[in-house]
């Protein structure tokens, strides 16, 4: 697969892939590495970070803050890949559908995502969470209710370039029903371009869900890095490293996953040049 | 000709506007507790009695279709209802702060497309050359920072460190002053939540101009112009970034959603008293008619923003006559 | 003989490292004398159209002029200084190029894009350059010049454009003109106009023109000298006719013997029973949404034709006519808006899907472009048991006669485990055509299934469609744009043109004595008719 | 108490450029801070801190009370009490007058303690639910006759209860909707001038007010302000003079406290006297069970609790009454302190055993919303604390109608909130643990449905005894049984700090701090 050669020959979206893998790797370790929660208070509040058997300083609760990051990476993936699957769900639906048979039901889909790219999205996402009132699911729900049309062009503009490629004529010539068309001719040519625009979402979700957070509308129950961050408004008077630490988390995580949807645009068409 | 396609667009604008006027209607019924509750809450003491006259106050004892057609009358006469917590119009409200929204988004919609495109054209003359490279990451870390965060760092930086800017609100508080010191005193202010709300655009400007122009430069009519033997400059000015523009402009159309969305953030951030603060504390606080006009209001502006974009795509480019 | 205007001495092109080759072109020798047309004849990837752009300093990023010489008028451009190349591209070196559709700025006006080039080399006001660009369109034939001027290039035809960059070009008389395929994007009639503006143009100002282009027909028509290009050498120059006449190398003869001449071999068909009757065709296409106002196009308009076993149909017709329309029509692909196809007494013009599903097996197809009709993600033993295994048919078996009808089509068997991106244009054609047998077919659609091949690949393929239509029984319906090639395959011949049949009849007798004026400019367009 | 910590480098007033000039103006206005605009300022009607501290200005009280809450004249320069301690005689001063200019008189005292403060204000009705009758003899005195003894009948005339309301205004008129509730009148220093709406309250200085040499000011601004931060920053750029209770987040206090220029006290609140609570819904097991609401307090290390999580800013509270206070009597509590084993051993004993992974019981705390400040943080701190011992908690964030819907509706499992004692029990305590004021829909009231004959009884029997020993005996014996009880989870004695800018002199004047009004107050 000279793909796999292709996307690991870019610097960047090796860079992208490593990260985003230590990353991984910290979240899922965390309750191995670390012996106590993030929850669990250590010590006095708001201590800089290199005091004693403080690697990243305490926060305003005086919680250790490394414990603190290495928890918050889950929240903050869990809700970026949860968020995108669905959304990916709903739009490769909308998307084929409008993409495929076109014509009326083409129209009416696509205006009705022009729609929701019209509503100013956050605005909408803050009411839909805070009806739903402020949880992990809520969050999850919200955000893939507002991305899903990011997707859903994307498979549409797939759709119509594929469904007029000849290999698929072929296949209706040759009598194949249309799901069948649709799952086994131009589904499979679709995914690449999907998977790219996908980790791109993910990171612009992790962003999202910070954002929700970092406006008191996450899950209280929850620590995330957004909400660290959050939490940090005032305490950033007095303690620099209680927002800065966390929002270094956050942009490196979606660099790398940034890093690594370019890498996959630029592998899977190789005409598009550097 | 053109005109027909103005006034389709027109005719969109509007049917979006009454979407949105259903769609949030609905929304935000839905959501638990209402106004009574909210003044009740508030007032510190709520008897059954007096939260059953506010209800009747603000005819939410009404069936929802009934309230529905009441509302749609009275938003069509541009008359948003009055606020559940404030007790004023909210068309008032959004009006006395819809200008500093806008002021801070065109100052950002500004910067961030000077330099966008500015950085975008540096970095597409020399592709892979190290200007090239240095713009395409720095495109990419703006993309990937969070604005919040961002505006919280050059508080943290020019507010608590150096002190050199004032981080909060859009004039000195208490400090009345008019003219020329009152315009002073807004620029010395609007310095941190323009540049932050900026930044992420002027990345997305300088990437979109950066991959518009090599796009173009690689097309067939570039090099018929090289044929003529026009120069190097000419060719990139005349040609290259006429036909770049075309991307540029569509784009700028589908940004006006996210600005909003950024606004929100960066306002909350620097307490910049615009609409995105106002939607914050309305949803905190079940103001829905303060949110529901925001959404309308905000609706409307994006909407006319595309208008004005799309208008501006059919005269860059002329193959546009009919829109699409 | 005078001194040639321009003379190439040993010129290497190297490529970037990546590309399939190191050198784009190696150690060519060529003169351009003045007051002639010399051509540079080969098939893609020659190395002919890097040789007119290092001639022009406008090689892409990447491709870089490492050895040998260019010199025009004495001078060598290779070592000539940028700025002093650059004032010379327009007003001593002109350049046209293929793709008239992409070659104009789309958001400039034709007149301005006209007197830019005046004004890059003349001190002359706008509305000065802007008459003399008038002129000089009114010179190459366009009429209502005035109008022109404002348009933009979407308004124009594939003709009209080119005929602006000529103008363009010669619009400070150059001393050579630099002609790559200019007309292999147009159509045949409109193809023919261009090449004879060309070439009176040349005479009347006795300039120097180097004319690109893969067509010895072009050649024929138009060189006074000309050079063969092969993997970015030249094989073999000359004087065009002794070229033409005896060619010297293998290479040149094959390529010669592989363009379809016009007379047609084949024997009449046998007068089997009528397979398919399509009577009163008709396709109409709605364009514009809900806002816009709908504009309707009839693409086939009342269409009849009949179709008998072991017999090839050709419906030939430029680019427009509804040729392909009709055929997607026939196969359902479209829907028609009126008229029947009977296929065996049955009309499967507007049957249900349902019950269409058994009788579309009879018909089946093969399709033009060799890189879109194939799904890349599927191995080829996939592709082609997919209309089997979709009847029904289980995999071993149909794996089984897959064998069979890849032999029939002239590929190795253990071809079915690899992936379409592995194959030739030409190998793919075959994979296609495989597909469509393995449905056993009654009736077999063509759709221009060689214009996306070299010429020699070409030949090929039209004789396996010759064989295995013999061997099969099959009735064809094919499809093309190219008359030449219709005169080699087809017993006979449907002319088409806004979707009206315009003259039929036996291939042979068509072409002797075509009685339609619309079919007779066709036969004339056909380029080297006269002189092979 | 609050140690000097070393500031961070905060060197004196940060002075932005552009507001360089407060420092330099000599202007004798002073600047206040408003998070945002009240609905409306009609005084009894919306009774929260905001408004006591700008209406405090507007509307007088009869009596001001002492750090010992001992009552001091006022509007009634005398006062009498019948040794049978049912009729209370006040003498008015004469030379007061309504900021429109009309005299200030009996017919005043009479609407507001008859008519308009029971009908708007729950506290208010509770106290004069006691009186019998009121009636105006002359324009000048007042006699209130009482069903019975209410010896907390003197204190439930402090400003913050008791204001007096313009009856010329008023009478007659539906409270609710009468338009002077946006431009209020009153006695006292301050009169209202403007009001623009998101930007701020303008109080101008009362030209005819009776007290001599006051008030010290030209005016007061109250400027809206909404994020903590900005709060901050107008603090100590000198913006504004006085920052109030709950303006500033308590985690920068270390740096306010290192500005020479801002002076701090924690006193100026004893007179509303807030304890931090947490309640719960006893009509829910195994919150009914005393041994579980005890594991609860030893289960919290309440000294960290104020000392980290709060900054310092409190005291805890070992009773239903903060010690501040009179009747506070410290001998007869039973106090709970940090002790997990115990806690531990109580939830065993109450056969709260834990079952899987280690949970004895789970239970969602409802949340106060205040955008993540020091209620959110103390909640986190319990939560955190209680699951060391096996209760698993999970926080449920609300906003404002949801909070006192949930709460009223008695739909919680537990909630963490912040109240007022008002200095008497009869006046601020007894509404969260009578019987009788168990009332569905209604937010302040006994929600966690605590149900003891002998603690009504006692509160009944302390509000009406005649002697100070009588009612101090029923206090203690209370005070004995709630806390054995353990009523309610009383965490600390809140004590928020008001940070004044040390150009102001004689800001605080007494236990009602900024509630009395800043007559007295002047800019040096």
């Amino acid at each position: 697969m000279n793909f796999a050669r292709r996307f690991f020959s870019r610097p960047a979206a090796m860079f992208g892939f490593a990260v985003f893998v230590a990353i991984v790797m910290i979240a899922l370790a965390a309750p191995l590495v670390f012996a106590r929660g993030p929850f669990n208070i250590v010590g006095m509040p708001l201590l800089p970070p290199g005091a004693p058997g403080l690697l990243a300083g305490s926060d305003i609760l005086g919680r250790d803050m490394a414990v603190g990051l290495a928890y918050g990476a889950r929240v903050s993936l869990l809700v970026g890949v949860t968020s995108t699957l669905c959304a990916v769900g709903i739009g490769i639906l909308l998307g084929a559908t409008a993409g495929y048979y076109g014509g009326l039901v083409d129209d009416l889909l696509m205006r009705f995502t022009e729609f929701f790219q019209i509503i100013p999205s956050f605005v909408l996402l803050m009411v839909l969470v805070a009806f739903m009132q402020p949880s992990l699911a809520s969050t999850v729900i919200g955000i893939a209710l507002i991305s899903w049309p990011q997707v859903a062009r994307v498979v549409r503009g797939e759709f119509l370039s594929l469904r007029s490629r000849e290999f698929v004529e072929a296949a209706r010539v040759l009598g194949m029903r249309d799901a069948r068309i649709i799952f086994t001719q131009i589904l499979p040519n679709a995914l690449p371009p999907i998977v790219a625009v996908s980790s791109m979402m993910v990171g612009s979700a992790i962003l999202t869900e910070s954002a929700l957070a970092f406006l008191g509308l996450g899950d209280p129950n929850l620590l995330s890095w957004g909400s660290m961050i959050g939490g940090a408004r005032s305490a950033m008077w007095v303690a620099w490293w209680t927002p800065v630490l966390p929002g270094l988390s956050i942009m490196v995580t979606v660099l790398a996953l940034n890093f690594i949807g370019d890498g996959l645009n630029d592998a899977l068409n190789p005409r598009r040049r550097h | 000709m053109k005109l027909r396609y103005i006034a389709a667009r027109l005719v969109k604008t509007v049917l979006v506007a009454i979407a949105v006027v259903v769609l949030s209607f609905f929304l935000i019924r839905l959501a638990p507790g209402d106004a009574a509750t909210v003044m009740a809450g508030q007032s510190g003491y709520a008897d059954e009695a007096f939260m059953k006259d506010l209800r009747a106050e603000y005819g939410l004892d009404q069936p929802l279709p009934a309230q529905f057609w009441k509302y749609a009358v009275t938003v069509a006469q541009g008359d948003l209802g009055t606020s559940y917590v404030r007790r004023q119009k909210v068309t008032t409200i959004i009006l006395e702060r819809l200008p500093n929204t806008l002021l801070l988004d065109a100052f950002a919609l500004l910067v961030a497309a000077a330099g966008g495109i500015w950085l975008g054209s540096m970095a597409a003359r020399r592709p892979g050359s190290a200007g090239d490279s240095a713009v395409t990451v720095l495109s990419m870390l703006f993309y990937a920072v969070p604005q919040f965060w961002l505006g919280m760092m050059m508080v943290l930086v020019f507010a608590v460190w150096l002190a050199w800017l004032p981080p909060f609100g859009i004039e000195t508080m208490g400090s009345d002053y008019t003219g020329l010191a009152r315009v002073g005193d807004i620029a010395q202010h609007i310095i941190l939540p323009g540049t932050t709300l900026a930044l992420y655009f002027l990345a997305s400007y300088a990437r979109l101009t950066r991959t518009a122009m090599i796009e173009v430069a690689d097309q067939d009519f570039v090099k018929t112009a090289r044929a003529k033997g026009i120069s190097e400059r000419q060719v990139a000015r005349r040609h290259i970034l006429r036909n770049a523009l075309i991307p540029l402009v569509t784009y700028a159309g589908l940004q006006a959603s996210i600005l909003v969305g950024g606004s929100v953030l960066v306002e909350n951030v620097f307490s910049w008293p615009g609409i995105g603060t106002l939607a914050y504390e309305a949803v905190t606080s079940r103001d829905n008619p303060v949110l529901l006009g925001i959404f309308i209001v905000t609706a409307l502006l994006v909407c006319l923003f595309n208008l004005i974009t799309d208008i501006a795509y059919s005269i860059a480019d002329p193959r546009v006559e009919l829109g699409k | 003989m005078a001194e040639p205007l321009v003379s190439i001495r040993n010129l290497t092109v190297s490529l970037p490292q990546g590309a399939d080759r190191p050198l784009a072109v190696e150690d060519v020798g060529l003169d351009v004398g003045r007051n002639e047309i010399v051509c540079i004849v080969g098939e893609s990837g020659s190395g002919k159209s890097v040789t007119a752009h290092a001639i022009m300093g406008l090689l892409p990023r990447g491709v870089t002029a490492t050895g040998g010489q260019i010199l025009f008028g004495g001078v060598d451009l290779l070592r000539e200084a940028p700025e002093a190349l650059r004032k010379r591209r327009g007003r001593d070196i002109a350049m046209i190029f293929q793709d008239p559709m992409a070659a104009l700025n789309p958001v400039v006006a034709i007149g301005r894009q006209v007197t830019e080039q005046i004004r890059a080399h003349r001190p002359v006001s706008e509305h000065q350059a802007l008459n003399q660009a008038g002129a000089l369109l009114s010179q190459m034939g366009l009429k209502d010049v005035a109008s022109l001027l404002k348009a933009y290039p979407h308004q124009l035809s594939g003709g009209q454009r080119q005929r602006v960059m000529i103008a363009m070009a010669l619009s400070l008389s150059p001393q050579l003109l630099i002609a790559d395929e200019p007309t292999t994007a147009l159509d045949v009639t409109t193809q023919a106009q261009i090449l004879k503006l060309i070439k009176r143009i040349q005479a009347e100002r006795e300039m120097s023109v180097l004319l690109i282009t893969h067509d010895f027909g072009v050649v024929a028509d138009m060189a006074d000298q000309v050079a063969v290009m092969r993997h970015g050498r030249v094989l073999e120059s000359g004087a065009a006719r002794s070229v033409l006449g005896n060619p010297s190398h293998s290479y040149t003869r094959a390529l010669i013997a592989a363009v379809p001449h016009g007379e047609s071999q084949l024997p009449p068909p046998p007068d089997a029973r009528p397979l398919m009757q399509v009577t009163g065709l008709t396709k109409r296409f709605r364009r514009g949404g809900l806002f816009s106002r709908a504009s309707i196009t009839t693409a086939v308009d009342d269409v009849s034709l009949t179709l008998s076993k072991g017999e090839t149909l050709g419906i030939v017709g430029e680019s427009g006519s509804g040729k392909s329309t009709l055929a997607r029509c026939v196969i359902r692909l479209l829907d028609p808006d009126a008229g029947e196809v009977l296929l065996d007494g049955a009309d499967i013009a507007h049957m249900k899907a349902g019950r269409l599903r058994p009788l579309r097996r009879r018909i089946q197809m093969v399709f033009q472009d060799p890189y879109s009709s194939l799904n890349p993600r599927q191995t080829v033993g996939d592709i082609i048991t997919a209309g089997p295994r979709a009847y029904g048919e289980e995999l071993k078996q149909a794996r089984a006669r897959a064998a069979d009808i890849l032999q029939l089509v002239g590929l190795n068997p253990q071809v079915m485990d690899r992936l379409p991106h592995e194959f030739s244009g030409g190998q793919r054609q075959r994979i296609g055509l495989a597909r469509a047998l393995m449905l056993r077919p009654d009736v077999l659609i063509a759709d221009e299934p060689v214009s996306a091949l070299d010429v020699t690949v070409q030949a090929q393929v039209l004789k396996l469609l010759d064989d295995v239509r013999k061997q099969m029984n099959l009735a064809m319906l094919f499809i093309t744009h190219d008359m030449r090639v219709a005169a080699q395959v087809c017993h006979r011949v449907m002319v088409m043109r806004h979707g009206r049949i315009v003259e039929c009849g036996p291939t042979r007798s068509l072409f002797a004595a075509p009685s339609n004026d619309y079919t007779k400019a066709l036969l004339a367009a056909i380029p080297g008719r006269q002189s092979i | 108490m609050l140690n000097r910590r070393a500031a961070l480098g905060a060197a004196g007033l940060l002075a932005y450029p552009a507001q360089a000039w407060a420092l330099s103006g000599k202007s004798r206005v002073m600047n206040a801070m408003l998070t945002d605009d009240p609905a409306h300022l009609n005084y009894p009607l919306y009774n929260t801190r905001i408004m006591q501290e700008i209406c405090g200005n507007i509307n007088e009280s009869l009596l001001l009370f002492d750090w010992q809450f001992k009552p001091h004249p006022n509007l009634a320069r005398a006062f009498e009490m019948s040794p049978d301690g049912l009729t209370y005689t006040f003498h008015l001063r004469t030379d007061v007058q309504w900021h429109d200019g009309v005299k200030f008189t009996a017919r005043d005292v009479v609407f507001s303690c008859g008519v308009m403060l029971p009908q708007l204000n729950a506290r208010s009705r509770a106290a004069f639910s006691h009186i019998a009758s009121i009636k105006a003899p002359d324009a000048y005195t007042v006699v209130f006759t009482l069903k019975e003894p209410f010896n907390a009948f003197l204190l439930s005339l402090m400003a913050s209860n008791a204001p007096m309301m313009p009856a010329h205004i008023y009478e007659g008129t539906d409270f609710r909707t009468n338009p002077y509730n946006f431009k209020p009148i009153g006695t006292g220093p301050f009169q209202f001038a403007e009001w623009r709406r998101g930007q701020y309250i303008h109080l101008a200085r009362n030209p005819h007010y009776w007290r001599p040499g006051q008030p010290g000011m030209d005016g007061i601004y109250y400027r809206v302000c909404p994020t903590p931060e900005q709060r901050l920053v107008a603090m100590e750029t000198g913006a504004v003079d006085i920052a109030m209770a709950d303006d500033i987040d308590t985690v920068v206090t270390s740096r306010l406290l290192a500005n020479p220029n801002i002076v701090a006290r924690d006193d100026a609140y004893n007179g509303t006297g807030e304890i931090m609570v947490m309640e719960l819904n006893m009509r829910r097991w195994p919150f009914s069970d005393r041994r579980f609401r005890a594991a609860f307090l030893h289960a919290i290390d309440r000294e960290f609790l104020v000392k980290a999580i709060n900054f310092g800013q409190g005291k805890v509270a070992h009773s239903p009454i903060p010690s501040t206070t009179p009747y506070y009597d410290d001998k007869v509590l039973t106090k709970y302190h940090y002790d997990p084993a115990r806690a531990r051993a109580l939830l065993d004993e109450m056969g709260c055993k834990p079952k899987r992974g280690g949970v004895r019981h789970r239970f969602g705390l409802m949340l106060t919303p205040d955008g993540d400040g020091a209620y959110t943080r103390g909640a986190k701190y319990i939560k955190q604390a209680l699951s060391e011992v096996g209760l698993d908690v999970f926080l449920e964030a609300t906003d404002y109608p949801t909070q006192s819907r949930r709460s009223g509706n008695w739909e919680f499992d537990c909630d963490n909130n912040n109240y007022g004692t008002y200095g008497d029990p009869a006046i601020g305590t007894s509404r969260f643990y009578l019987s009788s004021n168990i009332r569905k829909g209604v937010p302040l009231t006994n929600l966690q449905g605590y149900i003891n004959p002998e603690v009504d009884r006692l509160f009944a029997q302390g509000a009406v005894a005649i002697s100070r020993e009588e009612a101090q005996a029923c206090y203690s014996r209370l005070q004995q049984i709630l806390t054995h009880d353990v009523a309610m989870l009383w965490l600390y004695e809140r004590k928020p700090l008001f940070y004044y800018n040390k150009r102001l002199k004689n800001v605080i004047t007494g236990p009602n701090g900024p509630g009395d009004g800043f007559g007295s107050a002047a800019l040096a």
